[in-house]
């Protein structure tokens, strides 16, 4: 039995309703328990600002396309090198590090739980070996199905229960967590060198529009009452104009959950642009704003962008092609088949380009306008709109004022004439900030039931104390000190354990790996399915039997079982 | 007679690649594919044993006619005996000239060496299992 | 201030020296100045005879004289921004890295990837360069950006490849895929290369020797006058990487 | 017993259909294999125990004894190089470049002499690819450069190209143009729609022209480039353009030819050129069965895929500097530990002869050109037959090998684990 007791804690743990008390965290074998024996050990927190561990509920740090981003990147590899040091191992790079890198990394900034954003399930077993390597953080997969063969007939056949049963096996056989569309139709059409242009648009040879696949995805995820909601990276990413294209996709979302929201949209920034062409760009963030706030079944995160280099990679391969072929600096696909695809590409972010300017006002502008923290999570998309090194950054941007208005005045004059930001007075608080970067994500995730994102007794004892004093901090004006603060913890707690300590790592971390199962009745079994079976055989290259991950990749899988109600 | 000596994988030599010190894997690593006209400018007949070398090294191998090979070009698997022959210069790659080697080839009399000799000459000590 | 550090003999010569901490601006006040031999951290007396003369107030005032087995020292000069190395004989890989400002003086051979990434300063090398003499590093779209190269010998294979700024003057040959990516600068060379300025999208390379293999993609445009050496030149000119949409100038002497 | 869908460690194909039946400890028949994978399964020459020489003569010795000695040695250099690595699964990958880290040693793969240079021109250019059922379901025209799939790569043809009917595919063989360019006619330019000859060193040139047609340069193009005429060259282009998907794979004729990673720099930046007219991909034909998990582990623990010296503590990679071929050649090393390849017979002779001069030790199931140059050989259990992990296709595809019965060697991964721990003990971790 270990117990520790964390003395002194300024806490603010939303999702407890607590809002700022000082008071004492009582941990016992990796629980927060009630209290402890006298001979604990003891962290004297000094009234510093303690948080439940970090969640990111959308970043790119495993599987098949981070990894070729760290490989076709030696350059990136060149910073942010450190050295075999105590239990640390080798660190590389800045926008893709290795998984040790991102690890230790978002350790020091008290990130305990991460979700990896697309996991290709052909390549599954790719990410969890990755996860594996990336020790300190609790890891979640969201699963790509935004060109499934399988799903597409059953949206064509409009079978959602069968679509429900793809989605079942497939996240049992690969061990995923969540469904995740990244341009639904996109995928499959840019097999051909395609994409989809609206929600209305018909995806090539599967006779079904992306609406039509979005919709039936809502129904079937909660059909399986997935913990998670669908996680959508709505289509037309990086267009100009395309706001309209989310306005659409936003009016299609039914309410059918009370816990949770009914789909969660990702790195709204990108999906908020005004204007037709790249040169009258503008921000759309009040309208998006305006449908969010208007919808309480949806949540969103900010998909930030900040200045400077990095690598954006996603599944959305048309996309990335575009933005190739305006960049001209080297360009990365792997489209996976009957499944989806993915893109990789560098970009340097400029405070020279209007454009960019644009695109940074506008994730802030979502974070300020959407009215209840709840609804909108902290995210860079890491590493498309930023490494995830520059959240403190983003925090100190929400909660000054005047942290804006100086970084504003470096940018491209023109920059207000498009964007509102200059206009929004708002500075977010420190309540605020907590359920952006923690609570909000394991409410919308549906994770806080397995103790997550909370700190009451029975959660896990991920806990993150900050060398900040919100007493003694004007955060509208010590923007500097509160950037530092969150960029390097005191503590970091994992399960219990400290394993992070002012910016060191101390111990060698074993994380798990949450996934779902949805128990669905034999008829819906899709592994004696005869037709799914033949179709399987005919057009994959890999064996049905040598397809699912084996339970060994998951050496401590926790898994969230489900009922169908099919 | 000087040739351009280009490498290769083939299906023999793949098949027998777990197996080096045995008789198979040399017959295939030794084999010498030349064009017909040049065998006959060198007078020499399918099976004779050749001595090539380049600046690097020297290596005995047999001839065998191929029509699908250009004249004045000959192709040996990948292996150790082609790679007696290759200059370390990778030209800061990291990858030598594998393909594309010049080589002195005249007919001899001399016998093939196994790996295991091969390797001995590179200063190493046989291996008998 | 005059630095001369006289190698040590070594128990293995083949294992490199990694004495990036090899620039002036280090020997003005620092006393403990560390190399690597292999995975072995180094003092510098360790490996050399150090002999000091004068006194310096800037790092401009240092000059630094590498003499001995010199071949295997690896990235002398690197993040140089001021002062002077000469280096008696050979020198290993990576001389001049990223240099800024000052100037190396190499009496005899320099490995490969002399002056890599180079920004500023000049080199001037009186022997042959290696390969990938004043070109970039792996992944990164830019090589050298300003300065000068100068090689009195030859050069090998990738000579200024990613060129995008200042100028390489090669007086002998160069080898293959000499000035390949070049994006801009200028690039000299006095003697005879093989492929040049495969894919270049910028800059103008002059050739006063033979260019070999000369790659399809480039086209003809028209006749020019340059001088090489006090000697004027009829040149022909192409324009090129046309596989590249190549906006780059090669000049080859016409025979 | 038979066991099914068994998957084959060979080639980068990593074929995973195939039929094997054991009777104990031996594997007795082997359907729907190729040649080689029939080859490497019905294999059996062995090393019998741990070998060790003492002077000119080999003696047997224990595995502890052996083990033991490695670590000393590897503890005692100043410049050890751990090479190999393709030829086992990914976990054995994953602690030899812990060993590394740990001590300060170059550790390489056998990309290093194989498609190395592939990744150094993806690190220019990206790499636009793709698995390879997409190929199979859609691609219209292969295009196989500097490779032959029938000697080296054998059912690649009949399980993801050519031969194979697809999803917008049904009757491939007839639907499908394969275009075939090489330096000589090989088995697989016979079955060719077209086949290019091309005169060696020549196919950065004609990647030039072909570059320059598609984007509409005709008029640039000389009579003949490298040995290829101009007609042969646009009728070759106008394939290229007819294609709905069109994929390329590319091999050691590429590689290893004169300018090396730049000649697939140009053939990268050909398809890209294509994919502004239609849908185009690129592959590398990797040849060892998990050589690209080696660059995968290799890249996620290191940043990158091969040639990573940790001398300095850090990482740091430039082949040509911290490649094996180059760092033997420079009798830089001092130690060398090689596991699961064979460098002894794939390295020019120069290196053969450095890698005698110093202590080798060797960890293989079989005796090899390498067996005569060390002075320690452990041998190991092969993975997918008497061993289990994971690897990685030519394409990126995960899969899972399998142990087929339980033998009388240990792993990989056991070897080095235990290794590990004797090099952390000794360094006071």
């Amino acid at each position: 039995m270990s117990e520790l007791l964390v003395r002194n804690a300024y806490v603010i743990d939303p999702l407890s309703g607590i809002k700022g008390d000082i008071m004492d965290i009582a941990i016992r074998d990796g629980k927060i328990v009630e209290e402890v024996g006298r001979n604990a050990e003891v962290i004297d927190a000094d009234h510093c600002l303690t948080l439940p561990g970090g969640i990111d509920s959308h970043s790119h740090v495993c599987g098949t396309k981070v990894n070729f981003g760290r490989y076709m990147s030696p350059e990136d590899m060149r910073a942010g090198r450190t050295a075999r040091k105590g239990v640390m191992h080798v660190t590389s790079g800045y926008s893709v590090p290795t998984t040790f890198g991102n690890s230790y990394r978002y350790s020091t900034m008290g990130y305990t739980t991460v979700l990896e954003g697309a996991m290709a399930p052909l390549e599954a077993r790719h990410t969890h070996e990755e996860f594996t390597a990336t020790p300190h953080q609790d890891m979640l997969a969201n699963t790509l199905f935004d060109g499934n063969w399988s799903i597409m007939e059953a949206v064509r056949d409009r079978d959602v229960n069968r679509a429900a049963a793809v989605v079942a096996w497939t996240l049992s056989a690969v061990k995923g967590f969540a469904i995740k569309l990244t341009n639904p139709g996109g995928t499959e059409a840019w097999g051909f060198g395609e994409d989809v242009h609206s929600i209305r648009d018909q995806v090539p040879h599967f006779g079904v529009t992306p609406g039509e696949m979005i919709e039936t995805m809502i129904r079937a995820n909660e059909i399986l009452n997935l913990p998670h909601s669908v996680h959508l990276h709505c289509n037309c990413l990086g267009v100009p104009g395309n706001y309209q294209t989310t306005l659409d996709t936003i009016d299609l979302v039914p309410d059918l959950n009370a816990k949770r929201q009914s789909l969660y949209l990702t790195h709204l920034q990108f999906h908020s642009y005004g204007g037709s062409t790249w040169r009258d760009i503008s921000s759309k963030s009040e309208d998006i704003a305006r449908a969010v706030n208007n919808k309480s079944q949806l949540a969103i995160d900010m998909g930030q962008i900040m200045f400077g280099r990095t690598t954006t990679m996603t599944a959305d391969g048309p996309m990335e092609f575009k933005l190739y072929m305006l960049h001209h600096n080297k360009w990365s696909n792997h489209d996976v088949e009957l499944e989806t695809g993915s893109g990789i590409i560098p970009v340097y972010y400029s405070r020279k380009s209007l454009v960019n300017c644009v695109m940074w006002a506008i994730g802030l502008e979502l974070a300020l306008l959407v009215k209840d923290p709840w609804q909108c999570m902290l995210s860079t998309d890491n590493p498309n709109g930023a490494p995830f090194v520059k959240y403190p950054e983003i925090i100190a941007l929400l909660m000054s004022r005047r942290f804006r208005e100086r970084e504003m005045a470096l940018l491209d004059p023109r920059t207000g004439h498009y964007a509102p930001l200059p206009a929004i007075d708002r500075e977010l608080d420190w309540y605020e900030i907590a359920v952006m970067t923690r609570a909000a994500q394991a409410k919308a995730l549906g994770i806080s039931g397995i103790g997550k994102g909370h700190l009451a007794p029975g959660a896990e004892a991920d806990v993150a104390i900050y060398p900040l004093k919100p007493g003694l901090l004007d955060p509208s004006t010590d923007y500097q000190q509160v950037m530092a603060g969150f960029g390097k913890t005191r503590y970091t707690i994992k399960r219990g354990r400290v394993v992070a300590r002012d910016g060191d790592i101390i111990v060698e971390g074993a994380n798990s790996t949450i996934w779902t199962k949805a128990n669905v009745p034999p008829e819906y079994n899709l592994s004696a399915d005869p037709e799914f079976v033949k179709k399987f055989e005919q057009y994959y290259t890999v064996r049905m039997s040598n397809y699912p991950v084996q339970d060994l990749y998951l050496p401590r899988g926790v898994r969230i079982t489900t009922e169908a109600a099919l | 007679m000087k040739f351009l000596l280009n490498t290769g994988r083939t299906i023999k030599q793949g098949s027998y690649v777990e197996r080096k010190n045995s008789t198979a894997y040399r017959q295939e690593a030794t084999s010498l594919h030349m064009h017909p006209v040049d065998m006959m400018d060198l007078e020499i007949e399918e099976e004779s044993h050749v001595r090539v070398e380049s600046d690097y090294g020297v290596v005995v191998m047999k001839v065998y006619p191929a029509l699908w090979i250009s004249q004045g070009e000959v192709f040996v698997c990948l292996g150790p005996y082609a790679n007696h022959l290759v200059s370390p210069e990778t030209h800061c790659t990291g990858m030598p000239d594998f393909k594309g080697m010049i080589v002195q080839i005249t007919p001899t009399t001399e016998p093939l060496v196994t790996v295991a000799a091969l390797m001995e000459q590179c200063g190493g000590i046989q291996y008998e299992d | 201030m005059r630095v001369i550090l006289q190698t040590k003999p070594r128990k293995n010569p083949h294992i490199p020296i990694e004495a990036e901490a090899v620039i002036p601006q280090n020997f003005l006040r620092k006393n403990d100045i560390r190399v690597y031999e292999g995975n072995k951290e180094r003092k510098l007396e360790e490996i050399f005879y150090i002999t000091t003369e004068g006194p310096a107030v800037s790092p401009d005032q240092v000059e630094i004289v590498l003499a001995g087995e010199t071949g295997t020292l690896k990235r002398v000069g690197e993040y140089m921004n001021a002062g002077r190395i000469v280096v008696e004989g050979d020198i290993g890989m990576h001389c001049g890295n990223f240099m800024s400002a000052g100037e190396i003086i190499i009496r005899g051979n320099a490995d490969a990837w002399l002056g890599r990434e180079m920004r500023g300063g000049m080199i001037r090398c009186e022997g042959n360069a290696g390969h990938y003499c004043a070109a970039g590093y792996r992944g990164e779209k830019r090589g050298m950006r300003g300065g000068t190269v100068e090689v009195m010998g030859n050069s090998g294979d990738f000579t200024a490849e990613y060129l995008c700024g200042g100028e390489v003057r090669i007086h002998g040959d160069c080898g293959d895929l000499t000035g390949v990516e070049m994006r801009g600068g200028t690039l000299i060379i006095g003697g005879n290369c093989h492929r040049p300025c495969g894919n270049m999208t910028g800059g103008t390379c002059m050739i006063f020797g033979n260019a070999d293999a000369m790659l399809p993609t480039f086209r003809s445009n028209g006749i020019e006058e340059r001088e090489y050496e006090g000697q004027r030149f009829q040149m022909m000119v192409f324009r090129g990487d046309v596989a590249n949409r190549g906006k780059g100038t090669l000049l080859i002497r016409k025979k | 017993m038979k066991i099914e869908d068994v998957v084959c460690p060979f080639c980068g194909c990593l074929c995973d259909d195939l039929v094997v039946e054991v009777e104990g400890t031996r594997v007795v028949s082997v359907e729907n294999g190729c040649t080689l994978a029939s080859e490497k399964f019905m294999g059996d020459h062995r090393l019998k125990s741990p070998i060790r020489r003492a002077g000119k003569r080999w003696e047997e010795t224990s595995y502890n004894e052996a083990i033991r000695e490695t670590a000393e040695i590897l503890c005692d250099a100043d410049r050890p190089l751990l090479y190999g690595w393709s030829g086992t699964h990914g976990e054995a990958q994953s602690i030899g470049i812990h060993l590394a880290e740990l001590l300060g040693a170059l550790v390489d793969n056998t990309s290093t002499v194989c498609h190395g240079p592939s990744i150094m021109a993806i690190q220019e250019v990206g790499h636009p690819g793709c698995t390879l059922g997409q190929v199979k379901n859609r691609a219209d025209v292969i295009v196989y450069w500097g490779t032959n799939p029938i000697d080296a790569h054998p059912r690649h043809m009949s399980r993801y190209t050519t031969f194979a009917d697809g999803f917008f595919l049904k009757e491939a063989f007839r639907d499908r143009k394969v275009i075939v360019v090489d330096v000589r006619k090989t088995e697989s330019a016979n079955i060719a729609d077209e086949f290019v000859k091309i005169q060696p060193g020549g196919d950065y040139a004609v990647l030039s022209a072909l570059r320059a047609i598609v984007m509409g340069k005709r008029g640039i193009i000389p009579l003949s480039v490298s040995g290829v005429s101009r007609e042969q060259l646009f009728r070759v282009a106008a394939l290229l353009l007819s294609a709905k998907f069109g994929a390329i794979f590319f091999g050691l004729g590429l590689t290893m030819s004169p300018g090396k990673y730049k000649n697939i720099r140009n053939a990268i930046e050909l398809t890209e050129e294509l994919n502004r007219h239609t849908k185009y991909t690129i592959s590398p034909m990797r040849g060892h069965w998990n050589v690209y998990g080696s660059n995968e582990v290799f890249t996620w623990i290191s940043g990158y895929p091969y040639a990573v010296d940790f001398a300095r503590g850090i990482a740091f990679y430039n082949p040509g500097e911290t490649t094996s071929v180059d760092v033997l050649r420079r009798k830089e090393c001092d130690a060398c530990l090689v596991v699961a390849s064979d460098p002894g017979a794939h390295f020019p002779k120069a290196c053969a002869e450095h890698l005698a001069q110093i202590p080798t030790i060797q960890i293989d199931p079989h005796t090899n050109a390498t067996t005569h140059l060390s002075r320690i050989q452990i041998p190991v259990a092969v993975t997918g037959i008497d061993a289990e992990g994971t690897a990685y296709r030519m394409d990126g595809v995960p899969i899972r090998t399998r142990m087929l019965f339980k033998g009388n060697y240990p792993s990989d991964t056991e070897i080095l684990e235990r290794l590990y721990a004797l090099v952390k003990e000794a360094k006071g971790l």
